[in-house]
C-alpha cells in the first residue's frame, strides 16, 4: 500500500478550512426530547455560530476526557447567529449521544468547530432537492434556511424507516417548496424508499443534496450517475457521509474514506473531516465504503 | 518563575520546556498552526515517516474504548522526500524544535530516512520509532534488545542529530531494550508507544479494525501502564526520559516528572482538547513557582 | 434456550455456564452469599491462596485509575489448611463450582497447596497463578516459557483435579507461555491477571502504593489489552480458554467469546457492580435464545 | 509478613452483617449547596432507609462503571424512613463527589446500604460527645436523631479550620443540649482546635463519638487515653474513620487498616469496611495509621 496519494486527497477534493474553528466552552440552552431516542441539543456558542456553515459539523466534548474519551461529530442542525446558539439533531444510540441526552440548561460542555466543508450554496436561485434518510435529516434545516434566504426553490425529500423516525415538522423552516415523506412502513407519507421516483425529481432541479445511511447514499448516488450518463439531468450531487472521528481537523489520520480517482475508480484515501464530510458524490469510491462496517462502534 | 523550564535531551537538543506533542497526534504540525498558536511548545514529534509515502490502513481505522483508544492507521505519510523538501522549511520559521519520527520495514530504509533528514535545516532531532504495532514487522526492533542495539548504531553512523529511541511498552521486560539503545548510542528514550489491543464488533463477530484486528492502545487508559514502564527505566538508564502515554492534564505530566521523566509528550488529548498542550504547560510553570523548584529534577522521586 | 449454557473446561470440570468470578474479586465467596444469590455462577475462582496464612501489604493498598483499579493486595489469604478445612465443606453444599486460586513462592510451595487440596470435597479445581505482581517473584513463572512448564508438570504429578493455568500478560509473546503450559499438561488457561501499573501522588512526590509503587491494574481500562491476549491466545494453543479482564457487561462477555474464550471471569465489576454476573449470564442466554446459537462456539470468530 | 491473624480481625472488631445491604436504584430529590464545595445530597431509596443506622455508609455508583470506576462511600448523614430518603453530607473534592454535585432532582444513580459497623448506641440513657471536624458532621445528624430519641443528652463539638467549614446548623436536629464551636482561624466560636479543653468535657459525659481527619482522631485519642489511664473519665470513645474503598463489603481487601492487638501494639489487618468504619479508639493502631499518606487518590 504505497503509493504517492496522500497530498492528491487535498488537491482532488479540498480541504477544510480551520482557521475558523473555535473550542468554545458551550452552555447547554435546551434539550428538546422528540419522538423515541431522538432529540435536538441547543448550546448558547456564539463564536461558533457566527462561523457555522450548512453541512459542516461540530465535535462535542461530552466528558472532560475520560469516557467517552473522544468528542462526538454532529453536524449543524438549526443555528440561530442572533441569539448565538446552535443546535444539533440526534438519537442516543451510543455512550456519547446518550450521555448528551442528559444534559440539563445551564450544563456546560466544550463544542468545536466548524470544521470539515459543508454544501456548496448556488451562485444564482434554481431548484434544490434535499434528500434524508433517518438521522440524515440533521444537516438539513440550516441548509434550507440560507437556500430559502437565496431564493432557492427548495423540494424536502425525507424518509426513514416508520413515522417515529422523521424530521419533526416544527423544526423546519418556513419557505419550503414541497415536501414529500417517504416510509418503509407506510405509517406516514408513501410507503417505500426515498429512491423510488427519483429519476424524474432529478430531472428538475439543479442541486440534489443528500444524507443518511450508506447503503441510501450508494443507491442515490447510482440513480443519479445513470441519470446523468443518459443526459436526463444535469443536476450536481453532494452527500455528506460519517466515518469515525477521532480529532475532527487531520491530525489523527482516523477517518479515512475511499475516494474515487475517476468515476468509480480507486483514488487516494481521504479524511473525512477535512475532504468531507460534504463532497460531490462522484469523488467517492462508493464499492469501498459499502464495504465498510456498518457497526463503528 | 526564576527557574529555567528548558529541557536538555544531549547532543546539543535544548527544547524551551518540557511539554511536546506526540508523533501520530499533531501530524506535521500545520493543522494545529492554523487553529491556533502552537509557540508554547517544547516540542513538536512529527508523524512517522518513512521513505516512500504510504497510504495507511484501508478504514476503519479508529475505535474507542474505556478512557482509550485504539489506532490502525498505518503510518500513512508522504515519504521522506516530501518532509525534507516541503515540510522543513516551514518548521525553520518555527522557534518550536521539530523532531522527525522515523519508521522503517528494515535497518537499511531507517538508515535511508534518517541519513535524507540529516542535514535538513528545520529538523532538530529524530525520534526511530521501533515500536509502531500497525505494520508488519514494526515491532521487532522494539521487542529485541539485540537488534534495538544494531539499529541504533547502523543510523547513528549516518548521523550527527540527536537521536531519540522511542519504546514499544508490549515486552517482558523494557529496561532490556532501554539499556540496549543506551549503549547502541541513543542520546534519550521515549517510552511508550502503545499498547496492542483489540476491540471485537459483536454483531460482525469479528474485529472492528482490519487484518488481524490488533491496535495500538493509547490515552488515559494506559496511563498507569506507562508510567510503570517510566519509573522501571529511570533506574535502569542514565539518559534523558521522555514520558509518554495519557497525558491530559498538568497532574499527570507531573505524575511523569516525578517518576523520573526529563519531557513528556502528550498524544491522545490533543485529539479532544485541542488547547491541551498550553493548559499543561503553564500549570507545570505554576507549579514550578508554587513550589520554588530550581529545576524540574527536584520533583523526582528517589527512594 | 435450547442450547446447553454448559461449559467443560477439561478432566471432567464441567462449569453450568461461562460466567465465573475472578479470583481476588469474590473472597472465597461467603460475603457475596451473604448479600444475594450466587447460584446462577458458572464458577467461583477464590482468592489466592498460600501454605500459610499471609496478613497482605500494609495499606493503601489500592487506587483509582481511568477506567481502572490498581491493587496491590499482596495475597492476604488465611492460608491452604483453612481453606481445605473450614472453607472447603461450606462449597460442598452450593451447586456453584469452587476453583482454588493457587499461589506460591517456589514450586515447592504450589506443590504443597496443590496436594493439600487434592482430595478435599468441595475443591472442583485448581487455578494456578503464575503471575501475580504484588509479591516479589510473583510473576517469575508466569514470564518464564521453561519455568511455567516445570511448574505445571510438578503440579501435574501430585493432582488429579482439573487444572487451570493463569497467564500474565506482562511479556513479549503471551503465546510463548501458553504454549509451554499445555505442553506441561494443564487442563485450561485463564487469561489475564493484571498489568504492572503504577499511580503517583504528587503531592508527596512518590507512588501512591507502597514498595516499589508498582500494582496491578484492571478494570475497564484493560479490556482491549486482554482481549488481544485472548484472541493471541486462542490461535496458539487448543487447550480452553477462560478470557478474563475489564468485563462488566453482555457486550463485553460477548466480545471475548468472539475472541475465542471458552468461559470468562468477571473481576472488578464485582466490585462496583455486586449484581453483574446474574446480569451478564442472562444477557448471555438471551443473546444465544435470539440469535438461535447452537453453542458458544458459534460466535467465535475465524477469519 | 505471613501471620495467622486473618481471622482475628473478627473475632477482635466483629464485622458488618452483609445481609441487610441492598443495591438499590435510588432517585436524587434534592442537591442542597451549601457553603463552598459543601452540599447534602438526598436520594429516595426507600430499602436502604429502613435499613440503615448511624456511623454505617453507602456506596454511590458515580458512573455506570467506567470513570470514575470505583463506587465512593458516605456516611448516612440524615435519613427519613417515612420519606424512604437518605441524604449525604460532602464537598466536592474529587471527580466522583464533583459529578455528584451536578446531580440533577430525578437523576437516578445505584446506592448499595447500608454497610459498616455504625456507632453503639447506648441501652440506658446518659450524656454523649460529639465531636467532629470539618466533613467529619458527616455522620452526626442521623446519630443525634437516634440519641436524642433515646433520651441522650447531646453535646455537640464541632471544630474546623474556618466558619466556612462548619455543619450547617439549620439541618442539625432539634434537641441538641449544648452546641460548641471551635474555628482554627476564629471566624466563627471559640479560636482554636477541638482537642483544647477536652479532658474537661472527657469527664462528663459517657460517650464520646469523633469524626474527623485522622490526626484529630490521633490526638482525640491519645487525649482520651490519658484520660482514662489517669481514672479522670470512663467514657468510651468511638471514631469513623475512612479508607480507600474497592467494594465495601469485604471482598477486595483494599481498605486494610491497622488495628491494635493490645493498646498500641501492632495487631492484625482490619477491613474498615466490614470492621470499621466505626471503632471503639482503642482497637486501632495509631501510630501506623498516621503513617499512611494522607492523599489517597
Ligand atoms: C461529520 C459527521 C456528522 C454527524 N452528524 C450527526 C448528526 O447531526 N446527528 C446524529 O445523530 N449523528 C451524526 N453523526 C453520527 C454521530 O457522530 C454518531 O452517532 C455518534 O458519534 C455516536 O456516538 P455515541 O457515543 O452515541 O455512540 P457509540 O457507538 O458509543 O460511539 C462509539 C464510537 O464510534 C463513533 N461512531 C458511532 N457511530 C458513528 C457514526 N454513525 N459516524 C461516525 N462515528 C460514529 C463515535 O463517534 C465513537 O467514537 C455524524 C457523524 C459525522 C462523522
Ligand atoms: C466509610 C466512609 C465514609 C465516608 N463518609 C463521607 C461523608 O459522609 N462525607 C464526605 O464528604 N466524605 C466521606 N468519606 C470520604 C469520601 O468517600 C471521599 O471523599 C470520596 O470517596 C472522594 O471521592 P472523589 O471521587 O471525590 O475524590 P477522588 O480523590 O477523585 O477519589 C479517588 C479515589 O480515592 C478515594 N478517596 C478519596 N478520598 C478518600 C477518603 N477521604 N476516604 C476514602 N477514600 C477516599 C475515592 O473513593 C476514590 O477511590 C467517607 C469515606 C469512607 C471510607
Ligand atoms: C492515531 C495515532 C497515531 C500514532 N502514530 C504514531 C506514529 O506514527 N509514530 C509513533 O512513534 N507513535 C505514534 N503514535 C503513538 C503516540 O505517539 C503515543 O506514543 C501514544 O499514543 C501514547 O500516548 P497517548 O496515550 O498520550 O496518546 C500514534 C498514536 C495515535 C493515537
Ligand atoms: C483486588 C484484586 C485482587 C486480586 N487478587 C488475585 C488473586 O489473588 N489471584 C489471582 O490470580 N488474580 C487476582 N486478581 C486478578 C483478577 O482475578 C483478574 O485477573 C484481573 O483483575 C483482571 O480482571 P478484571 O479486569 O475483570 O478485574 C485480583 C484482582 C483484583 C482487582
Ligand atoms: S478525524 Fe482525525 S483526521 Fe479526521
Ligand atoms: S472495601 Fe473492599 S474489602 Fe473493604
Amino acid at each position: 500500500m504505497i503509493r504517492s496519494a496522500v497530498k492528491s486527497a487535498s488537491e482532488l477534493c479540498g480541504q477544510s478550512d480551520l482557521s475558523r474553528a473555535v473550542d468554545e466552552f458551550a452552555t447547554c440552552t435546551s434539550v428538546e426530547l422528540l419522538q423515541g431516542t431522538l432529540f435536538e441539543i441547543r448550546f448558547h456558542a456564539p463564536r461558533v455560530a457566527a462561523a457555522a456553515a450548512p453541512g459542516e459539523f461540530a465535535q462535542l466534548l461530552v466528558d472532560e476526557g475520560q469516557v467517552p474519551l473522544l468528542r462526538r461529530p454532529f453536524s449543524f442542525s438549526r443555528v440561530d447567529i442572533s441569539e448565538g446558539t446552535v443546535s444539533f439533531y440526534l438519537a442516543a444510540v451510543g455512550r456519547g449521544s446518550s450521555r448528551l441526552r442528559l444534559l440539563h440548561p445551564g450544563d456546560r460542555i466544550r463544542v468545536l468547530g466548524p470544521l470539515g466543508r459543508g454544501f456548496s450554496l448556488p451562485s444564482s436561485p434554481g431548484r434544490s432537492l434535499l434528500l434524508a434518510g433517518g438521522l440524515g435529516a440533521a444537516p438539513f434545516p440550516l441548509l434550507m434556511d440560507q437556500l430559502i434566504g437565496r431564493g432557492e426553490e427548495v423540494i424536502w425529500l425525507n424518509g426513514s424507516r416508520s413515522s417515529s423516525e422523521l424530521y419533526p415538522d416544527h423544526l423546519l423552516p418556513s419557505g419550503i417548496q414541497s415536501r414529500l415523506i417517504r416510509t418503509q412502513d407506510g405509517s406516514k407519507g408513501d410507503p417505500g424508499l426515498v429512491t423510488e421516483g427519483l429519476p424524474e425529481l432529478m430531472g428538475v432541479v439543479q442541486r440534489i443534496y443528500a444524507c443518511g445511511p450508506n447503503p441510501m447514499l450508494a443507491a442515490v448516488y447510482r440513480s443519479w450517475a445513470s441519470e446523468v450518463a443518459a443526459g436526463h439531468t444535469a443536476a450536481s450531487l453532494e452527500v455528506s457521509i460519517e466515518a469515525p472521528m477521532g480529532c475532527g481537523f487531520g491530525t489523527c489520520l482516523g477517518c479515512a474514506i475511499p475516494l474515487a480517482a475517476e468515476g468509480d475508480e480507486s483514488g487516494p484515501i481521504g479524511l473525512c473531516c477535512r475532504q468531507g464530510p460534504v463532497l460531490p458524490a462522484q469523488q467517492l469510491n462508493w464499492d469501498q465504503l459499502l464495504n465498510q462496517p456498518a457497526h463503528l462502534g | 518563575m526564576t527557574m529555567d523550564p528548558a529541557v536538555s535531551l544531549g547532543r546539543g537538543l535544548v527544547l524551551p520546556n518540557p511539554v511536546g506533542v506526540a508523533s501520530g497526534t499533531f501530524g506535521y504540525g500545520f493543522e494545529a498552526e492554523r487553529m491556533g498558536p502552537i509557540a508554547h511548545l517544547g516540542a513538536v514529534y512529527s508523524k512517522g515517516t518513512t521513505l516512500l509515502p504510504r497510504e495507511g490502513n484501508r478504514p476503519p481505522r479508529i475505535s474507542e474504548t474505556s478512557a482509550g483508544m485504539l489506532n490502525s492507521i498505518g503510518l500513512q505519510n508522504p515519504g521522506v522526500e516530501v518532509v525534507a523538501r516541503d515540510y522543513a522549511p516551514r518548521w525553520r520559521e518555527w522557534s518550536v524544535p521539530v523532531v522527525v519520527n522515523v519508521a522503517g520495514a528494515g535497518i537499511t530504509e531507517y538508515v535511508e530516512v534518517c541519513e535524507r533528514l540529516s542535514d535538513v535545516a528545520g529538523v532538530a532531532g529524530l525520534e526511530l520509532n521501533i515500536s509502531c504495532p500497525n505494520i508488519s514487522h514494526g515491532m521487532d526492533f522494539g521487542t529485541d534488545p539485540k537488534r534495538a542495539k544494531a539499529l541504533v548504531e547502523a543510523v547513528r553512523r549516518v548521523t550527527e542529530l540527536p537521536l531519540i529511541v522511542k519504546l514499544t511498552p508490549n515486552v517482558t521486560d523494557i529496561t532490556e531494550v532501554g539499556r540496549a539503545v543506551e549503549d547502541g548510542g541513543a542520546d534519550a528514550i521515549s517510552a511508550v508507544n502503545t499498547y496492542l489491543g483489540m476491540k471485537i464488533s459483536v454483531k460482525e463477530r469479528k474485529p472492528v479494525l482490519p487484518g488481524m484486528g490488533t491496535a495500538g492502545l493509547s490515552g488515559p487508559a494506559i496511563k498507569p501502564l506507562a508510567l510503570a514502564a517510566v519509573a522501571k527505566l529511570r533506574r535502569a538508564v542514565e539518559l534523558p526520559l521522555i514520558g509518554i502515554g495519557g497525558i491530559g492534564s498538568t497532574e499527570d505530566a507531573l505524575e511523569y516528572l516525578v517518576a523520573g521523566a526529563d519531557a513528556i509528550q502528550i498524544g491522545t488529548a490533543n485529539f479532544y482538547r485541542p488547547g491541551v498542550s498550553a493548559e499543561v504547560l503553564s500549570g507545570l510553570i505554576q507549579f514550578a513557582t508554587d513550589n520554588s523548584l530550581q529545576s524540574w529534577r527536584d520533583l523526582r522521586w528517589s527512594d
